[in-house]
């Protein structure tokens, strides 16, 4: 939020800015108030101790009347001006739309007109700006970006609207802020943000269906994947693997983070994570698998062949 | 301490009244006693026992999070940890705390009064809170302690998500807490309605009772609304009712908009008794009156009020409709206004003043101090934009924990020591006191501070653990190091309590030359508290000496001595005219027979049994017609 | 006047326990306001109301229902203020007339709400849930109040204290406040469907 | 004389807070049914109910104050800290006349406002 990479963001940022101007202002004022007092202790005696009535002018002037006349400025450039230049897009109103479907703990990615479908990872052209559709599978869940765009809940039979702009090409970090359940804390997303033909390219491979593994210990693991309980939450386009609870693998080797931005998306940490996924993320929805370690070296070059 | 007399005559008078007045010795006394004072030490050590949990939880949560990747606690306990920490410091201690020990106690000393409005309610009421307390304890301590979060947002609390027993621990908890609460704000209104000295007209009455009042409302308003959801919440866990199922024609917002109609007036009800703390502490310290009194009465008041409308700041990033979020940005606002009255109203009668910064005052200055930097950084949410970006995240955790930490709790201990004398009849340890401040306030910024930054950084509210290299690692350390000295400073005020209760120097009554009429007694107070009814000619009877005087000659007088039986008079509700003579209850064992039963409910409620919650239920109305038949007669 | 003790002498305003009353009634009546809040909360989200086919109540017998017991609010104010005049015959009089037209209510509206329940289940749909929830709770208070003034007629027979007066104006007022409620409580369940 | 000051001082103290109740509790309500499926055919989905509603609550609102202030004047001879009747509702009316100050800044910045943002759109 600080450094704002979108102009939706430029904005909540001047708003902060001068927020805390304000702040600083508003806390030295007290602050004099209680040092004069701190100055004047043990002191009877002393000029402007007043009446009954003395000081109420002060209360009054800062007090009152003070506060209503900035806050109802705040209120009329916050709430107006800035929260206008914010707004959510209209339903259907930008070119290329990207719709997000929280899950106990991942994110489900689809582009809807196109076959894409993805996890964790959202990419998008810099410079354009897409409408961004929040949904949620189960319980509540948040969307957020911090330097492209506020955050926007997935709210149960309830879509929400944002939209998503990255001003240059980068990846950009985000997590769910809305408190979701045990693994909370290992729901983040990666924004990338490249450029249009890059992003063509992406968005076409997305939507193929997994290639053909090649080698025999990779056609092996594609059996185990399909044989074991694996086809039964995960999707391989291309596969007879269709279930839905987990995310879809087919480019899983595309993306850069695993578990949700839980480990980095190597063959280690990718044989670690199979092997027990309880390690890294306690309490996910991933069952352990006991293969015989011949069994698991070939699953996990099967996954590798995703890309 | 005995009281000061000067003839046989009121020697002879007061001898009679302890003879009324004193309650039975021992265990039973404690257990059966309807005195004010008793039960506002129970309602006292209760809830200090369970901030002291509240408190270890906190530093749990802190150990998990002094650097990323740590495994101090696993994820689930840490979920119980924070749902529970959040439950225990807002239900369990900062409300009963506030009203429950400081108005139980203070109240009726304020208002020249000699009990509450309605004695065995009272107890009833600690009853209620103790079995409460324990009951959400328990879930916690048989490892099924609720983990969705204090405001257990569905569908995460519904049955398919939260299948334990936790959330029922956490709703059935809260509405059986709920009904405590309500019983003692209650007892207050009505307390400061009707049983006010003669004299005390609304525009007398002390500032904390002002701030006593608003609370009460409150809750009495607000609670209601927590009521509901829980109930609603309850019956689609249990009964396979549809409220919160969108699928069904129910609605997840519902809940949410429930929950905060209730959940933001609670913040108030959790700020005001400080707020009402700060205003006895300034006059007696600053040695002034406090300056625009009436704009601070009403201003308590109004922050009560204003803070109904606008609890939707709470999901601005709910996707509401545009139009529907203004009309809560807006009052979130003003509801500013009552607070910078009362923040002006009390800086300038410091620095008009001549004041005396012992340890009371200063925990004030650190209240104002830590009150308007949270209070700053509160105004930011009513920018909805900008509140869409931080909610949610260690910025909001920052904001609230400096109000309902920072400037909630500051008073409350400021308070400790102010009283202190009153109601030990002896003074704490100056220089213990000072340091115990400063290690407080310091860790209180160290701990609290860093999180607005580490929020603005991107660090989202409850989670277990983070990853190395985001930039966080050193403000989370600091967090950490903060939240053991403010721990330490905690304990020292403990210790400086403990310690001075054996030796410190005798008080006297009114060592601070304090205003108001709490001051009168001695210290610690009779169980009548005055021996003669005070009249009352200002909000600062203590500084009117000659009423004071006149007070003993009408001990020698017998005038307003009431000393038939428990008697008490009641007075007009605006402007306190003698109305009539009440006749109070003695000790009684029917709030504990009553309480008795009614927990039983809660617990057969939680584990399904509908037909004994529903005999349980029968067994304490028959209790309460046991109550109800011993009718208060004159002595 | 014997059964006033010489201390109090009469009354000159309202006693403590009525004004502890009105505070409790005062929450009730925001405990209904948020039920009733999330009746037309949930009814607005909705496109059918009531939801899932559910037939609308009849208006008549809920209106002819709701007028009885109204009315109780006079024999209660009746014998409040009998009670005050320490009449306590009038008082026990009024009272009981009180009780009888609302056991009366009572008996009916359990009837009624076990016919709805044959019809459809709360668990159907959120205007089912919502439905029976604010109608159980409007009936739970009238439960209760129907305990309260057995009670209270109960003790009035011992004989009229101030205690058991006091009692007697505070049921009044939660009478007078649970009629309002199931007024209004009534008129939402009637509300047309837009 | 004095009934009428009584009651003035009454009305100056709650005539704002009640105001803008209805004004937030209407407001709200009208602005949700607009915006939602099943209240959207109600045809209220303008400015114009709000304007007016705002219009109500801002000018019982400014009676009020002006009734307070009445108060504040009638009594000025009198001290916020005197003998009650006059000294409490000289104590009333001052804060009256602050808080129907404050109810008149929100009732006219929400509603204005809020007339402004419709038609509905998500937040």
């Amino acid at each position: 939020m600080l450094r704002p990479e979108s102009p939706q963001e430029d904005r909540i940022s001047t708003l902060f800015w001068i927020m805390f101007g304000g702040c600083l202002v508003g806390l030295g004022v007290v602050a004099a108030f209680l040092l004069l007092g701190w100055l004047r202790r043990h002191r009877p005696g002393l000029p402007g101790g007043g009446g009954d009535n003395a000081g109420s002018g002060i209360v009054i002037v800062l007090g009152v009347a003070v506060p209503i006349v900035v806050l109802s400025a705040l209120f009329w450039y916050s709430d107006l001006h800035a929260l206008n230049a914010t707004a959510a897009p209209a339903a259907g109103s930008g070119q290329l739309q990207v719709e997000v479907t929280g899950h106990q703990w991942f994110w489900e990615v689809r582009y809807p007109g196109t076959e894409a479908v993805t996890a964790n990872e959202i990419h998008i052209p810099a410079g354009v700006g897409v409408e961004l559709i929040a949904k949620t599978a189960d319980v509540i869940h948040s969307f957020w970006v911090p330097r492209l765009a506020r955050k926007i809940d997935m709210i149960p039979g309830h879509p929400n609207r944002i939209e998503l702009y990255a001003r240059d090409p980068g990846i950009y970090r985000g997590r769910c802020s809305e408190f979701c359940g045990l693994q909370h804390a290992n729901m983040q997303l990666l924004v990338v943000a490249e450029s249009q033909q890059q992003f063509q390219r992406w968005l076409a491979d997305m939507g193929a269906p997994a290639a053909e593994p090649a080698g025999a210990h990779a056609n092996r693991g594609r059996g185990l994947f399909l044989e074991n309980a694996c086809a039964g939450c995960h999707t391989i386009r291309g596969t007879a693997a269709t279930g839905t609870l987990g995310p879809d693998l087919t480019h899983l080797g595309s993306r850069l983070t695993l578990g949700a931005g839980t480990l980095r998306n190597t063959t280690g940490d990718l044989a670690a994570w199979v092997l027990d996924p309880h390690q890294a993320k306690p309490g996910n929805r991933m069952p352990r698998l006991s293969l015989p370690k011949s069994d698991f070296n070939d699953l996990i070059a099967y996954l590798e062949t995703l890309r | 301490m005995a009281i000061e007399v000067y003839t046989p005559t009121a020697r002879r008078r007061v001898d009679r009244l302890d003879a009324i007045w004193t309650e039975r010795p021992g265990l039973l006394g404690w257990l059966t006693t309807v005195n004010h004072k008793r039960i506002g030490l129970l309602f006292f050590f209760t809830s200090l026992a369970f901030f002291a949990a509240g408190g270890v939880e906190a530093l749990l949560i802190r150990t998990q999070l002094a650097g990323p990747g740590l495994g101090v606690v696993s994820p689930s306990v840490f979920n119980q940890l924070f749902t529970v920490h959040g439950v225990t410091m807002i239900f369990l201690f900062v409300i009963p705390m506030g009203i429950g020990a400081f108005g139980n106690y203070l109240l009726p000393l304020m208002i020249g009064a000699r009990d509450l409005a309605f004695p065995r309610l009272n107890m009833l009421s600690y009853w209620f809170f103790l079995a409460s307390g324990c009951f959400i304890y328990a879930g916690l301590l048989m490892g099924d302690g609720p983990d969705q979060g204090w405001f257990s947002y569905v569908p995460l609390a519904d049955r398919e998500f939260s299948p334990g027993l936790g959330v029922d621990f956490y709703a059935l908890g809260l509405i059986f807490n709920s009904m405590s609460t309500t019983a003692t704000a209650t007892n207050l209104i009505v307390t400061t309605f009707k049983a006010r000295a003669p004299g005390m007209s609304l525009n007398r009455m002390p500032l904390f009772c002002y701030a006593q009042l608003a609370v009460s409302f409150v809750l009495v308003f607000a609670l209601p609304a927590l009521t509901v959801d829980l109930v609603f919440l309850e019956l689609d866990r249990r009964l396979g009712f549809q409220f919160f199922e969108p699928a069904n024609g129910g609605s997840t917002l519902l809940w949410q908009h429930l929950f905060w109609i209730f959940g933001h007036p609670e913040v108030y009800a959790i700020i005001l008794p400080a707020m009402g703390i700060a205003t006895s502490i300034i006059p007696a310290f600053a040695q002034r009156k406090m300056i625009a009194f009436p704009l601070v009465a009403l201003a308590e008041l109004l922050v009560g009020f204003i803070g109904f409308g606008v609890w939707a700041h709470h999901m601005f990033a709910v996707g509401m409709p545009t139009v529907t979020a203004i009309f809560f940005a807006g009052a979130t606002l003003m509801v500013v206004i009552p607070s910078t009255i009362q923040i002006f109203a009390w800086t300038t009668t410091v620095a008009m003043g001549t004041p005396v910064f012992a340890t009371p005052l200063l925990f004030i200055g650190g209240f104002i101090a830590l009150f308007v930097t949270g209070g700053l950084s509160g105004i930011m949410f009513a920018a909805i934009p900008f509140d869409q970006a931080v909610t949610d995240t260690y910025f909001v955790v920052a904001h609230f924990h400096f109000i309902i930490f920072g400037a909630a709790v500051f008073p409350l201990l400021g308070g400790m020591y102010f009283w202190f004398p009153k109601v030990t009849g002896r003074m704490y340890n100056e220089p213990l006191g000072k340091a115990s401040f400063w290690l407080a306030f310091l860790g209180t910024w160290l701990t609290f501070f860093p999180m607005h930054i580490v929020g603005l950084l991107g660090m989202t509210r409850r989670v277990y653990t983070y990853q190395p290299g985001l930039g966080w690692d050193a403000y989370n350390l600091a967090e950490t190091i903060g939240s053991y000295l403010l721990a330490a400073g905690l304990v020292l005020i403990a210790v400086n309590l403990c310690l001075s209760l054996v030796r410190g120097p005798i008080a006297g009554p009114n060592p601070w030359h304090a205003p108001t009429l709490d001051w009168a007694t001695p210290s610690p107070p009779p169980e009548f508290n005055f021996p003669v009814i005070p009249r009352v000619r200002s909000a600062y009877p203590m500084w009117d000496a000659d009423d004071r005087l006149d007070d003993r000659r009408r001990l020698e007088d017998g005038e307003l001595l009431f000393d038939a039986g428990h008697q008490m008079p009641a007075t007009t509700v605006r402007d306190a005219d003698l109305d009539e003579i009440l006749k109070l209850p003695t000790e009684s064992a029917s709030p504990l027979l009553v309480a008795l039963p009614v927990t039983l409910v809660f617990v057969m409620l939680l584990t399904s049994h509908y037909i004994g919650a529903g005999l349980c239920g029968a067994l304490a109305l028959v209790a309460l017609a046991g109550w109800h038949s011993r009718e208060p007669q004159a002595a | 006047m014997t059964s006033f003790e010489a201390a109090g002498a009469r009354p000159r305003s309202l006693p403590n326990g009525w004004w502890g009353m009105l505070v409790f009634v005062a929450g009730e009546a925001t405990l209904f306001g948020c039920l009733i809040g999330s009746y037309f909360y949930v009814r607005l989200q909705s496109v059918h109301w009531p939801q899932g086919g559910i037939e609308p109540k009849g208006v008549l017998v809920p209106i002819v229902l709701v007028a009885a017991l109204a009315s109780t609010s006079i024999f209660m104010q009746l014998a409040s203020a009998a009670g005050v005049r320490e009449h306590a015959g009038a008082a026990v009089a009024a009272l009981l007339v009180a009780l009888v037209v609302q056991s009366g209510y009572f008996a009916f509206e359990v009837h009624d709400f076990r016919a709805d329940l044959a019809a459809f289940s709360p668990h159907d749909n959120g205007y089912a849930s919502i439905y029976y929830t604010l109608l159980g709770a409007d009936h739970a208070h009238v439960a209760l109040g129907l305990l309260l003034n057995a009670w209270v007629l109960l003790r009035l027979l011992g004989g009229l204290t101030r205690y058991r007066l006091n009692a007697l104006r505070a049921v009044t007022l939660y009478w007078h406040a649970v009629n309002v409620i199931t007024l209004v409580v009534t008129a939402t369940i009637l509300s047309p469907s837009a | 004389m004095t009934r009428r000051l009584e009651a003035l001082q009454w009305f100056g103290l709650f005539g704002g807070a009640l105001a803008w109740t209805a004004q937030l509790v209407l407001g709200f309500g009208l602005a949700q049914g607009a915006c939602s499926t099943g209240g959207s055919r109600l045809g209220i989905g303008t400015a114009v109910p709000q304007l007016a509603l705002t219009a109500g609550a801002a000018l019982i609102t400014v009676l009020a104050g002006v009734a307070a202030l009445a108060v504040a004047v009638a009594t000025r001879e009198g001290s916020h800290d005197g003998p009650p009747p006059i000294g409490r509702r000289r104590f009333l009316a001052l804060g009256a006349v602050a808080a129907n100050v404050l109810f008149l800044a929100i009732i006219l910045n929400t509603g204005l406002l809020a007339a402004y943002q419709f038609p509905c759109r998500q937040s």
